[in-house]
Formats: structure tokens, sequence, C-alpha cells
């Protein structure tokens, strides 16, 4: 007899997420679709505004990434007004970006990855939140988080006038200089974040890869997809969120492809499927073979692990000690646990530290000289960054009086909706075995779900921390048999 | 679309329009009824919301007349009139109101003929752009 | 809560119900929701269609009223008028215009209904929401300020001073009577000017009701109609008034000399001076740039004078830095006070009156004519020094090396009448070049006297005659050019030669000992200024802008200040001191003692809770009523000086300005149920 | 007494509300402990049939964000509105619109069509469109109906309360928790904000001259802006004056023009109506083609008049459009 579980909806995501089980006559997972059952349409009403207000629109796709938007689309208005921002100006963007990966990539572990590890998979639901990790790890810790937290978001707020939808990404440069004090006291968040990031990366340590069962977990076949990897890498190849050319890798970790963000079309397509409003990127040179992975599907994956995998190493020294260990502990690169995302995530977060104290310390970013101002008519622009959940990329074009024309917008969790489909149905068919659905599904599902940290996942902000999943499971003819939910 | 009669909203400013329709009037000059008159005592006092509120009521067409430059009984109300009812009239077509749906005239209190011929003239070119479409909701 | 609305419908005889389906707006009005009542009548506005109304209002005790009739420019202040008698607040009412806006001009009858009806649901709303205005009034200030005491000024202050008021008259100079003080003869009948001014002048220093204040500038005005606080800069004469009986012994005595500015430096004065015998009041002033007490000693017009040879070396060095005192000691009544200071003076007025009166456009500005370069070339204020007995050359036609001239040309529209210049005419030159010519026929008839005009501008009753008169003259001889700018003047040995081209585009050349230029009136140096502190607007050639061309030539738009004279345009003396006058009339029919300024009810008011002082509305004023109260920081609406335009009201971004009787919540009213 | 209810819930959001609330920091602590949470899709569970299973009215307060788009966002919105005491509009999307609100210039027929035919990166040979019910081998999936137009929250349900702002900042909300939790609440329909526009604390208030005048526009990346003079002076379109006070002036002070997200104050209908007469007031000329000439230099009004307002405007959206 045919069984459907339906997970609708997902709480805690930004937005909003369904997920469909089918179960063939033996029990087990005939298939499983992964739906976003929303839109909004920022692409076509982003037509006719003046393309130097796109920074203060694209933003609001994403309350909880608003940061990258901001400055992925005022990179796209250098490439469109054809001006290049003086150096501080550059400097100015990458420190504010450098923060907000911090913050936002540590917020991920603390409050929405760690759990699954700190606590354990399969303890109960109700302590699998951060309340559990604050118990395991120390009020003191916690504490540590929220003021990190506050302090690199103030920081934001210092240069871009506001964290939640930044104002301060001019084409040409940003609107307001830094003064003297305040760099000495992002300075001083900077060490603080450093220091933080080793701790984290301490506790991933004794809390993941000191218990055998963890590391089975994420070495295991469950979580593993050999995909390609896309991320953005500098002249030398090493991970950059903020500039640099797009590298792609293939599953066996050679360079595939290498573009600069204006020749994005070249390689990448969208697929469209009827029972979802989100489109499904894949690699155009390899071709769509459907939801599997392997050499010859064009699906690929973004964010942490894509980008550690992608690039030859890290920028800064500490960073690239604790990339080392990583790819020697997960057995060479590329790595395609899908698991390792966190501990990626972590390294991105040491990088991203160091890398704001680099800057802070640069004499030369208080320099008042913030702005080019543009001279040439506007016709196209492309940029991309790194966002936490993965390569974003904003493409305008413009006529003769800077007027948006046409808008394509790549987001981030885009890039991985294929493989969150497939990480989904690979978690599911492990483990619903002739038609008996363990209590442990819910956690295993989640798992796999969040290791991308999707961006309507945004679960990095659970204070009572659960995941809240109901399952209903309906026997062929449709109806409920037994439902299964989370208090 | 011979039969549609669009609605049309004229605001007169008191001083000048409004007594040349008056004088359209003692005169018997007649001329096409959709024209529903609300009388401001200079076309100063016309707010940008007025105009907007017109066609979220149903209007086809707004008009507004005022007092030629420099006859303005305040001075330069109709100026103020002037420079809003170009940036309001090129922001209409944004929404979809094209421009001919809203026109501003000065017609002087002597002028019957000027203000018979600007409303027949002005019914008679809504009627060719046909009734303002809406949107439906959901 | 119900609001109660009486209906009043006028068939206007069979004006209205000719084409208008009466009955259907009857049974229509009495559906409408607030509707108490409605009456039909045939003629309301007759006597006892109003005594009907008010009859009926008394009984029926409405909340509102909607009357609907004919055209509100022609009844609504008739029916205001029957409400109040009926013991009704006028402003609750509305009337609908179904007679000029619908029954006359609409042929189909059905649809001239239906164009009715929509009016009277769209009345009948609005009224709803009509709200109880009570007429606003404030005591006034009867008394007057007159900037100027040329003729326009003295007229004015002479009046309002005879109708009992207290008038300060400021004067710049120490001496009245402007411009005309420095004429010998006016046309045009050649009547001496000093004779004519003498009498007006008298009695404007004797009269109590006026209080003069000489070398005064205004300083500040602050207020509105009825209440001016004006704030005067009265200069220090060092010569007091009350005890100097203008006897001159002082002057006599100061041993500097320094050019005088009144007769154009033609002459020469003193640093106590009078500027010219017989000026008044009598009484000299001390000249603090060029007085040896103050800054006048070594730098200045003292060093000038000797380099100049007009004094000693021995004289120069003599009151070097000295404690000089010689026009003090001179003085038999003690009327030299040194320690005298500037004062600022402040009056309160209820209106003013600006006669600030002309200057000539500086002819050096056009060097065909050789101003400033040729010597001999004057303009026509410096010939008539020249002409004037208490002038330089004490009215003798002289060069200014003393020599009799044997011929003297005098051009006509120097810069006038020229689009890049002045592009108008000023209408008194050709006059008072024919005086001149007069002047020289009758002193000195032997001079020959060429006179190169353009065309003749001689208005009014008696000028023609005065152009004919001068035409027997044998020793005169017109000139008519097309374009006086092209008149060249160059020097030849003694004499100057003038080349032109005549009406028939024939070359002329004429050679002339004297040339007498006739430039463009153009406005006071001061009425820049003066325009910024009073607030009122200068016109396109920069005279103060009058309120309307034909209907308000002495009134501007801020109410309660005039102008008068040629402060507003270039005229002649009879039409300055007749506007001069009619400033004072206006002042006098307004600003009359005891009764109170009724103001406008529907004006403007801002709600401090909402206004953040963001300034769009305070600029867009044009009668500048809106000023910002600075503890509270935010814009205030003066009732008094608004005239409910409603143009700040659209305009204020926050909403916080509301029009009474046309508010916003009205006129959305209206618009919504005009399209039901 | 049992702890007072609330729910917070998302419709068309973008999350930048919830991480408001959690921005909060230690203040979100003291507001855990007073009350109890019924809902809060981004921290707990959520289950329709439990919110069904209350009172009507069981809910003291619903703090409901972003704007209206498909059916299931209304569906949940009526829901919140029967089963609680008080609804607040948290954030701009809710009270006006929002930034989204801007598609109110297109409809679903034309973001389809771009987004699922014509975007570049597009590979969709055979024209696959999303579909609210699409049969697949193994059984039926389903989309909630995407609407034609944004709506407001006001425009779907009864609104007591609006928390202005994207997002709004927290001391803001955390006047408007205190006033709910005690009680003392201004009269139903107030915003939870000071009722004066923006320029009564702009410290840019001062450069401002007597007689404001604007004689050229320039767009922001056209040139260096001062960051001590008012926008407006140097013909930078700036909305405070037309915006409602409370926001601290965030974005000014990083030296970038105010772009209206607090909306009007309480006595103006259409903010971007009201802003354009002001604007339009104060342009420096009188002859017709003078001021076509600076008029026509405004790139797109309506997008920038109405950048936060538009499905709270009067028309709330473009008249019929074509494709």
């Amino acid at each position: 007899m045919k069984k459907r579980i339906t997970i609708d909806p997902i709480t805690r995501l930004e937005g909003h997420g369904k997920i469909e089980i089918f179960l063939d006559d033996r029990g087990d997972v005939e298939k499983a679709y992964f739906q976003v059952p929303e839109l909004r349409g920022f692409e076509v009403f982003s037509v006719g505004r003046p393309a130097e207000e796109m920074p203060r629109i694209t933003p609001k796709i994403c309350g909880v990434c608003p940061t990258t938007h901001h400055i992925c689309s005022t990179k796209a208005l250098d490439d469109l007004f054809k001006v290049e921002p003086p150096p501080a100006a550059k400097k100015l963007r990458e420190l504010m970006y450098s923060a907000f990966m911090l913050e936002d990539h540590n917020l991920h572990f603390f409050f929405l990855g760690g759990p699954d590890f700190v606590v354990g998979p399969s303890a109960p639901p109700a302590e699998r939140n951060i309340l559990g990790v604050i118990a395991k790890v120390g009020l003191e810790i916690a504490g540590k988080v929220i003021k990190l937290r506050r302090e690199c978001r103030d920081v934001i707020t210092l240069m871009g006038g506001r964290v939640i939808h930044p104002v301060c990404g001019l084409p040409g440069g940003m609107s307001k200089p830094l003064a003297e004090d305040d760099r000495l006291k992002i300075v001083g968040v900077a060490k603080n974040g450093v220091e933080f990031a080793q701790f984290a990366l301490k506790i991933f340590d004794d809390v993941v890869l000191k218990n055998k069962e963890y590391v089975d977990l994420v070495l295991g076949d469950t979580y593993k997809h050999t995909t390609y990897y896309m991320g953005m890498v500098d002249k030398n190849n090493k991970v950059n969120f903020y500039d640099g050319d797009v590298r792609v890798v293939t599953p066996e970790g050679k360079e595939f492809a290498r573009f600069r963000p204006g020749e994005y079309l070249n390689h990448i397509a969208e697929r469209v499927e009827p029972w979802s409003y989100m489109k499904f990127p894949y690699l155009k040179n390899v071709g769509w073979k459907g939801f599997v992975d392997g050499k010859d599907s064009g699906v690929y994956r973004v964010a942490p692990l894509a980008r550690l995998n992608v690039a030859d190493g890290m920028a800064t020294p500490l960073a690239q000690a604790e990339y080392e260990r990583m790819f020697t502990t997960l057995g060479g690169k590329p790595a395609h646990n899908t698991l390792a995302f966190h501990w990626a995530r972590l390294v991105e977060a040491l990088y991203a530290a160091e890398r704001m104290l680099e800057l802070a310390q640069d004499k030369g970013i208080t320099d008042p000289h913030i702005r080019n101002i543009p001279t040439a008519i506007p016709d196209e622009g492309i940029g991309i960054v790194e966002a936490p959940r993965g390569t974003l990329i904003h493409h305008y074009k413009t006529d003769k009086n800077g007027i948006i024309t046409e808008a394509n917008l790549i987001v981030a969790t885009v890039n991985n909706a294929a493989a969150i489909c497939m990480s989904i149905e690979k978690a599911a068919r492990g483990l619903i075995k002739g038609g008996k659905v363990s209590d442990g599904l819910l956690n295993m599902v989640e798992m796999a779900f969040r290791a991308y940290d999707p961006c309507f996942a945004c679960a990095t902000h659970t204070l009572p921390g659960k995941m809240a999943l109901s399952v209903q499971i309906r026997n062929s003819n449709g109806d409920i048999m037994q439902t299964i939910s989370r208090e | 679309m011979s039969d549609f009669e669009p609605r049309i909203v004229g605001f007169l400013c008191n001083w000048c329009s409004y007594a040349g329709a008056d004088a359209a009037g003692s005169a018997r000059k007649t001329y096409p009824p959709n024209v529903r008159v609300i009388r401001v005592m200079c076309t100063g006092r016309i707010d940008p919301q007025f105009v907007i509120k017109a066609f979220q009521a149903g209007a086809d067409g707004v008009m507004i007349l005022g007092c030629h430059p420099g006859d303005c009984h305040y001075k330069e109300g109709n100026y103020k009139a002037l420079r809003r009812f170009h940036l309001l009239r090129k922001m209409l077509t944004q929404f979809g109101i094209e421009e001919e749906r809203f026109r501003l005239d000065w017609v002087s209190a002597s002028e019957a003929d000027k203000f018979v011929e600007t409303i027949s003239d002005m019914v008679q070119k809504v009627k060719v752009l046909g009734p303002l479409k809406r949107e439906i909701a959901a | 809560m119900k609001v109660r609305v009486g209906v009043y419908i006028c068939s206007c005889g069979t004006n209205i119900s000719d084409n208008i389906e009466i009955d259907q707006l009857v049974q229509f009005s009495s559906s409408l929701e607030n509707v108490g009542y409605v009456k039909l009548n045939s003629l309301l506005c007759s006597e006892d269609g109003k005594n009907y109304l008010a009859e009926d209002i008394i009984k029926e005790k409405p909340d509102r009223v909607v009357i609907v009739a004919c055209t509100p420019k022609e009844h609504e202040k008739t029916f205001r008028n029957v409400l109040q008698r009926a013991g009704l607040n006028p402003y609750l009412f509305q009337m609908v215009n179904i007679r000029e806006q619908v029954a006359w001009v609409t042929d189909d009858k059905n649809k001239a209904t239906e164009k009715a009806k929509s009016y009277i649901r769209a009345a009948v709303k609005r009224v709803t929401l009509h709200e109880p205005l009570e007429k606003k009034e404030i005591d006034c200030n009867p008394d007057a300020l007159v900037i100027g005491a040329g003729p326009a000024g003295m007229e004015a202050a002479h009046m309002l001073a005879k109708a009992g008021r207290k008038v300060y008259l400021v004067e710049k100079n120490s001496f009245i009577g402007g411009r005309v003080a420095r004429y010998e003869d006016v046309f045009p009948k050649m009547e001496c000017a000093s004779c004519m001014l003498e009498p007006k002048m008298d009695e404007i220093l004797h009269d109590e009701n006026i209080e003069l204040l000489l070398n005064s500038e205004i300083q500040e005005v602050l207020g509105f109609l009825g209440n001016f606080v004006v704030r005067i800069n009265k200069k220090a004469g060092f010569v007091d008034n009350e005890k100097c009986i203008g006897c001159g012994a002082c002057y006599e005595q100061c041993p500097v000399k320094v050019k005088n500015e009144f007769d154009y430096n033609l002459s020469d004065r003193k640093a106590i001076y009078v500027p010219y015998t017989g000026a008044l009041p009598n009484v000299p002033v001390i000249d603090k740039k060029t007085c040896l007490r103050f800054e006048g000693q070594n730098t200045g017009p003292q060093k000038e004078a000797f380099e100049a040879g007009l004094i000693t070396r021995e004289e120069y060095e003599r009151f070097k830095n000295q404690d000089c005192k010689l026009c003090k000691e001179a003085c038999m009544f003690d009327a030299i006070n040194y320690e005298d200071t500037d004062e600022i003076l402040e009056r309160n007025v209820g209106g003013i009156i600006a006669a600030t009166g002309f200057e000539l456009f500086d002819p050096s500005v056009l060097p065909q004519y050789g101003y400033g370069k040729i010597p001999e070339v004057y303009t026509s204020l410096e010939f008539e020094r020249i002409l004037a007995q208490t002038g330089p050359t004490g009215g003798k036609l002289l060069t200014k090396n003393a020599k009799e001239p044997e011929s003297v040309a005098i051009i006509h529209c120097i810069g006038s009448r020229d689009k890049d210049y002045k592009d108008y005419c000023s209408s008194v030159c050709c006059l008072y070049a024919l005086k001149f010519a007069h002047m020289i026929e009758k002193h000195s008839p032997e001079v020959k006297v060429y006179d190169i005009y353009a065309d003749w501008c001689v208005p009014g009753k008696d000028n023609q005659a005065f152009l004919d008169s001068i035409k027997e003259w044998k020793n005169i001889e017109f000139i008519h050019t097309t374009l006086p700018m092209n008149v060249v003047s160059k020097m030849k040995g003694e004499k100057i030669d003038l080349h032109c081209i005549d009406i028939s585009e024939k070359k002329r050349k004429v050679s002339a000992d004297m040339v007498v230029l006739c430039p463009a009136m153009i406005p006071g140096k001061d009425t820049a200024k003066l325009s910024e502190l009073l607030l009122i607007p200068q016109g396109r050639e920069g005279f103060f802008a009058e309120g309307h061309t034909k209907l308000a030539p002495v009134s501007t738009n801020i109410e309660g200040v005039f102008i008068a004279g040629c402060a507003q345009g270039p005229k002649d003396i009879q039409n300055s001191v007749a506007q001069g006058a009619a400033a004072a009339g206006q002042a006098l029919s307004i600003l009359v003692p005891g009764r109170k300024l009724e103001l406008d009810v529907m004006t403007a008011e801002i709600d401090e809770k909402v206004c953040a002082e963001c300034m769009i509305c305070v600029g867009l004023c044009p009668y500048k009523a809106i000023v910002i109260d600075k503890e509270k920081r935010v814009a205030v609406v003066n009732t008094v000086l608004c005239k409910g335009c409603g143009t700040c009201v659209a305009a204020c971004p926050s909403g916080s300005a509301k029009s009474w009787h046309f508010t916003t919540e009205q006129i959305f009213a209206e618009i919504e149920e005009v399209l039901k | 007494m049992a702890k007072p209810k609330v729910a917070f819930y998302w419709c068309a959001s973008c999350g930048g509300c919830e991480e408001a609330v959690v921005d909060l920091a230690e203040n979100i602590l003291k507001v855990v402990e007073a009350v109890e949470f019924v809902l809060w899709p981004v921290a707990m569970d959520f289950k329709i049939k439990d919110v069904e299973a209350l009172q009507d009215g069981e809910i003291a307060v619903s703090f409901i964000n972003g704007s209206i788009r498909t059916r299931e966002q209304e569906h949940i919105a009526k829901l919140l509105r029967k089963k609680s005491g008080l609804v607040v509009a948290f954030g701009a999307c809710a009270h006006i619109g929002g930034t989204p609100g801007l598609a109110n210039f297109s409809n679903r027929e034309i973001i389809f069509d771009y987004v699922y035919q014509k975007s570049p990166s597009l590979d969709n040979p055979n024209k696959i469109f999303p579909q609210e019910k699409t049969t697949v081998k193994e059984g039926e999936l389903t989309l909630p109906k995407f609407y034609n137009t944004v709506f407001t929250l006001d425009q779907v349900i009864d609104v007591d309360y609006y928390l202005p702002g994207c997002a709004p900042p927290p001391d803001l909300i955390m006047n408007a928790v205190e006033a709910i939790l005690t009680g003392n609440l201004p009269p139903k329909g107030t915003v939870l904000a000071p009722d004066k526009s923006l320029c009564d604390t702009c410290k840019r208030k001062i450069t401002k001259p007597e007689k404001a005048v604007i004689k050229q526009f320039r767009r922001v990346h056209e040139v260096l802006l001062d960051p001590e003079k008012c926008f407006l002076d140097q013909g930078i379109i700036c909305l405070g004056p037309a915006t409602r006070d409370g926001c601290g002036e965030r974005c000014i002070n990083a030296n970038m023009p105010c772009r209206g997200c607090f909306g009007s104050t309480s006595r103006v209908e259409d903010q971007g109506a009201k802003f354009l007469s002001a604007l339009a007031s104060i342009i420096d000329a009188d002859s017709e083609e003078e001021i076509k000439k600076i008029t026509d230099s405004i790139a797109d009004p309506a997008g920038i008049f109405y950048f936060y307002s538009l499905p709270a405007s009067m028309l709330r959206r473009k008249f019929r459009t074509e494709l």
C-alpha cells in the first residue's frame, strides 16, 4: 500500500517550506519533495526603479542576511556604473561584511547546529535546543555568544546606519567614512571574535570529534553526496567572501570552471518544477539529470564546505591551520559529508574574525576618501559575493538614465535547493524501512536539512530552541495512520 | 465605445475658473454634463491627494482650472499648482493613468468660451480613452 | 452624533425648474442621510424669500443648512447674513450651484437632474463636516510711519497728521524736500520749486502730530497690519535743533573743505554744514567722515583738500590730530554737542508708507556720451544745480571754468527705452529738458540750445502747450534721431562734437560747450534692502511691486504696507503727490481709531502637536504669514496676515496644516460623494 | 494569574522583524519571563490545530509582521484575529506594505512570466509554471494561491495597533510590549510612535534656510553627500518631512536620505501624494518648460515616494496593466 509523509509547514524557516515524502508498497521511500510555497517577485518590481536604490530594495529579500544583499547589490552597481571604489571604501565594505559573516556563522552553530551535536542527535527534542547547549557548556558561554552577536551587529550599525537593512553602499564607494575611535572599538570586537571563534572550534573538537558516534555519523554514507562544488576564491585561490572569481570543482576536486562574475550565465541555469515556487540551479555544461549527484549530474553545492573544497586554503594563518586539520580528519579533499558543513562554517568564522582584525588594524581604513563619483553611462552590471548560505548573484540591466530594465537574482540558498531535496530523500530512505517510522526520523531529517543552514531556516535565533515538526503518515488511500509531532 | 459617459472631476478656483463657469452659465452656453465641479479658494489649495482620491473614487479624468499665471488672487497659488501638476502627471503614468486623463489649464473669469471648449475637449478625449480599468485584487 | 440638515431648494422663478426635475430633487434630497427636511421656494434671494428662510430656520432649528440655488459667488454672503440673523453660525451652510453650472448649461433634462443630485449629495455630506467659525478681529494702532520726506512722503505725512494721526516721518538726509529741493523751477508752469515746497515743508516742520526723524534709516520691521514695530537707526547730527537758530556762525569757522554731495560735488562744503542755503530745517549737521574731531582727522578729505590745493599746507598741518572745537566755540547758543551718539529708536504704528524716491541711471556705463571723461558733460540733476540760485554758480549758466557757454546740447533717453539697459520711458525727461530750454531762453537767451530727442513724451493737459511754446524760440534746434543710443560725443578742442543720425538717416554733427544727459529714473539705492525689511517684493525693474497695476497702485502684497511716488515707478511731482495722498487715504480707511480690524475667517492653522518645523510652508506663503516659534520649534500662522489660499495646507507633508472651511476631510467627502 | 499568551507570526516577511525581536538582546529574557508564547514560528512548535483549539480572544496579543501575498497567509492572519484580544501590525510590511509592496506596480501574470519564462538563467523548455495543484506519480502536491496584489494587514483583518519601521527599532518594540503588558494603551488604531515627522528630531534641521527651494535634483550616486546639510537642501530627495518620527534618523546618520519606512503621520492618508506635493511646491521655477525640465529630472517618482507604502496608498496598485 502506498504511504505519504507530509511535513507541513516546517516552522523556523526564513519564509515557508514544506516536505512531502511518498512511500512505496513496501513502505520504503519512493520520492521526497521539498517545496517552497512562497514568492515575492523582487526581480519584477525592480524594473523601473533607479539603479542606485537597489542596495536599499534587495536586502528586503532576506532580513537574516540583508548585509549580504546590500554589499552584493552595491558591487553590481560598481560594475554597472563602471566605477572603481577607492581602497578605503573596499576595506570598509569587507570589514562590515566580515563582521556580518562572523556573527551569522557563530549564531548558526550555537543556536541551530550546536544542539544536534552538543546535546546529541538522539536526545529528546525538548533538550535539543539552546537551553540544552547552555546546560552542557555553561551559562557563561551563552552570555559570550549573545555578547559577540550584539558587538558584531553594533559594528554593522555603526558603519551601515542599521544592521537590519544597512544603507551605506553606493556605486563607487560608501556613504560615510570610519572615525578613528570607532576603528579602535572594532579592533577590540575583532580580537574578541578571533578568540571566540577558536573557542568554538575547541568545543567542536571536544563535543564532536572526540565522540566516535558523531564521527561515524559525519563520515557515514547517509549524509554524503558526491557533487560538484562552487565558491569564490581570490587571485591565490584562497577563500574570499567579498571579491574574486567563482570557481567550480568536480566531485574529485579538479577545477572544472573558473569565471568572472560577468560570465555566470555561461555556467549556471535554473530548472522549474511545478510543485515549488523556487527554481533549481545546476551546472549548464554538465546538464540536468534530475535530483541525483555524481560526476554527470549538474547538481552542485555551495556554502561553507563547498567554499573550502573549492579553495586551496584560507587567507589567514589560524584558519588555514584549522582548514588543514579538517581535511586530514575527513580523509582528504573534497569532503562530501554534508554534516561537515558545520565544521567548515566554524573554520570560516575564524577566517572572518581574523580578516576583520586585519582590516580594523589597517590605518588606511579611516581615510576620508571613500567615494568615486561615476561618470560612465550605465547599461549592465553583475555583482557576486559569498553569502553565509552560498554564492549570491545580482545582475542588473538599465537604460542610459540608470533606470532598471531587467534584474536577475540568484539567491544563495537557491543554489543548494536540489541538494537539500536529495539530502532529505537520502536521509528519509536510510531511516524509513518497511513503513516503520522511528522517533529519531524527525531529528535525522532536520540534520540533513539544517546543515545547509538554508536561508529560510533562520533558526539561528532559536531561544526556546527546537525545530517544531509534525509528520503525518498516511496510508495509500491518504488517511492519516499516525502522527508524530514534537512538543 | 460610443455609449461610454466618462466621469470627470473638475477643481475650479473661486476667483477665475469658477467665475468663468458661471459666465458660461449666464451666457447659456451648453456643454457636456460629465464634469463634476469642486470649488476651492485657489488652485494652490489642491492637494495631489484630492486628484488621487478622485481617481480612486472612480473618476476617469481630473481637471484643474485656475487663474492665468500672474492673475492669481493670492499672487502665486497657480504657480504652485503648475509645479505639482507636472510632477503628479508624470507619477500617475506609473500608476497606469494616461497623461490625457489629468489636465491643468487656465480660464479667467471672462473666458466663458474657453471654459466650454476646455470642458468639451476633455470629455471628448477621455471618452476616446475609455474607462479606467481596475485590476482584480486577489 | 446625528446631524440634522435642512435643505432649501430654490426654483429661481423658473430658471432652475425649467431644466431640472425639481420634484425629483426634493424627493432625492429627503432620502439622503442626515437630511431633516426639504423645502422648496421660488425665489430665496428676494426679500420675502430671505424672511421666509430666517423664520423657517428659527422654527426648524437645523444643525446645518444646504441651499440649492445659484452661484455662491452671488448669494453666499446674502444667505450667510440670513443665517446670522436667524441665530445659526453662518459657516454651518453650503450652497449648491445648479443654476449657472447645471440648469443653464445642460440641454438634456434628466442628465441635468442627475448632475444636480450628485452636487446635492456632495453638499449634504460636506456640510455635516462644517465647523462653526467666529469672526475674528484685532484692535489696531491708528498711527503711521512714512519713509522718505520727498513730495510723496510729505503729502502722506501731512494728510495723516491733519486727520489727527501720529506720524513718524523718517528721512535719510538732514533736510526734507527730497530731489525737488534741488530744483530751481518746475514744469510746466516754470514755478519756483522752493516757493512751491516751502509752505508744505513749513507745515510738516511745525505739525506736532509729525515726529520728524532726520539722518535716520529703517533697521528692522516686525509685526503686521495694525501692529507694526519699526526700529529706526537715527545717526548723530551733533547739533541740537531746539537750541540752534541756524545763524551759520559755526560753519564759517570750520577749516574743512570737501565736495558737497547735495550739488553732486560741483561745490564744496564744510564738515559742519547745511546742504544749501534755505535748506529746511535750517539746522547744520556735523559729517563724522570729514570732521577733524572724528574720522576726518589726518586721512580722508582733509588730505585730499590739501592735495587739491584747496587749503594751504600750513592750515593742513595746523589742525592735524588737534582737539578742534572751532564750531562749538563759535556757537553762541551752545547748540553743538560732540557727545551725541547714534541711537536705535522704536515706534509702534498700524501702517507704513514707503516713499523713498528715485536715483538716476549712471550714464558712465554708456561710454559713447563721454560722461565722467569729458568734464562738460553733465547729468540732468547736476545741471539742475548749475541753474539753481542756491547751487554752485548761483544760478548763472557757467562751465566748470566759469565761462559762459555759447551752446548747450540736451540728449534725451539716456539708457531709456533700450532692452539692454532700461526698457521703459521715465515719462518726465522730455518735460524737464524743455524746462531747461525755457530757463536758458529766459536767463541766457543768446546761448544756442540743441535738443536731441527720439520721441516726445508730453502727456497731461498742459505739457503739449509747454512743448509748443519753446518752438518759437529761434535759438533752439530740435534734432530728431531714431536712436539716442548712437549719439557719440568727442572732445574737439574746447568744444564737444556730437555725431548723430537724424530721422532721415542723415549724419548730423553739432558742437556744443556743455552737454546735458537725461538718464532713466531707477529705484532708490536702498530699495532692495527696504523690500527685504518690509517683505514687499520688487517689481520687474526693481521698483516696489504694487498690489495691482490697475486697481491697487499704492498698496502691496503685505496688508498695511503702502508705497507712493517714484519708489513705485518713474513719475512727475504731481503724480507723486497724488500717490502720497492715495496711500494716506488707504491707511486712514483701514486704521480707524477704536474700530477693530475684521480678519479673514477661512484662514490656515498649524497643529503644533504634529508640526515638525520642516520649513516647507514658511517660504511658500506670499504674505509671509507663517513664522517659526523659536521656543516650540513649530511653524505658526499669523491669522491677521493669512488670506486662506491654502497653498501651505496642500504642501504640508505632515498634514499638520489645516485650512478652515476647506479642510481636506470636507473636500475628500465632496469628491467621493460627487462620484457616487 | 496566568501569564498572558503572546503570538508572533510572519506572512510575506523577510525575517528582519524576527531579527528585530531577538535584537532586544537581554530585554527579550524579561519578555520571555512575563509572557507565555503560544506561537512563534521562528522559535517554537507551531500547530494550526493548537491555535484553533484556543478560545476566541484567548491570545492576549498577536504581533503579525509581513504583508499578505498568498491565501495561506490570509487564512492564518484571519485565524489569529479570531483568537486574539489585540492584533499589532509589526513592521512596515504589515503596517503599510513595505518594499515588497512595490510588486503592486505589476501583477501575478507579469511576475510568473518573467521568473519562469524570461529570466536569462532559465532552462524551462516545456514552459512549466508552478501550479496550485500538481499531480505527480506518487500523489498530489499543492501550493497556496499567489495573489495579484500585496495587501497590508489591516486590509485583511481588523488591526488594533501598528508598530512602524523596517524593522521597528528595539526601543519602540519595548515601549509597545510594556504598554500592552501594563494595559495603558492609546486609542485603537494608533501607530505606536511619535505623531510628528522626522524633521522634528533631525540634527540637520538647523541648516535649513528660511525659504526652502530646490533648483535641481541630484541622485545619491551623482554627488558627494554633505554629512551636515539637510538633504533636500542639497537637491537630494529625502522623505523625512512626510515620514513619521521615531527611528532616530538611523539612515540619515549614515549619511543617506530617508525613504519613509515609518509611513506618514496620522493626519495624512497618502504618504506618496503628500510628499510629492511638498517637494513640487518648493521647486524654484515658474515657467512651464523650466518646471517640466526639473520634474523630468526626478527619476521614478512613484517608486521613491511609495518606496514602503504603495499597498497602503489610496490607489493601492497600478490600474490594469497589459503584459
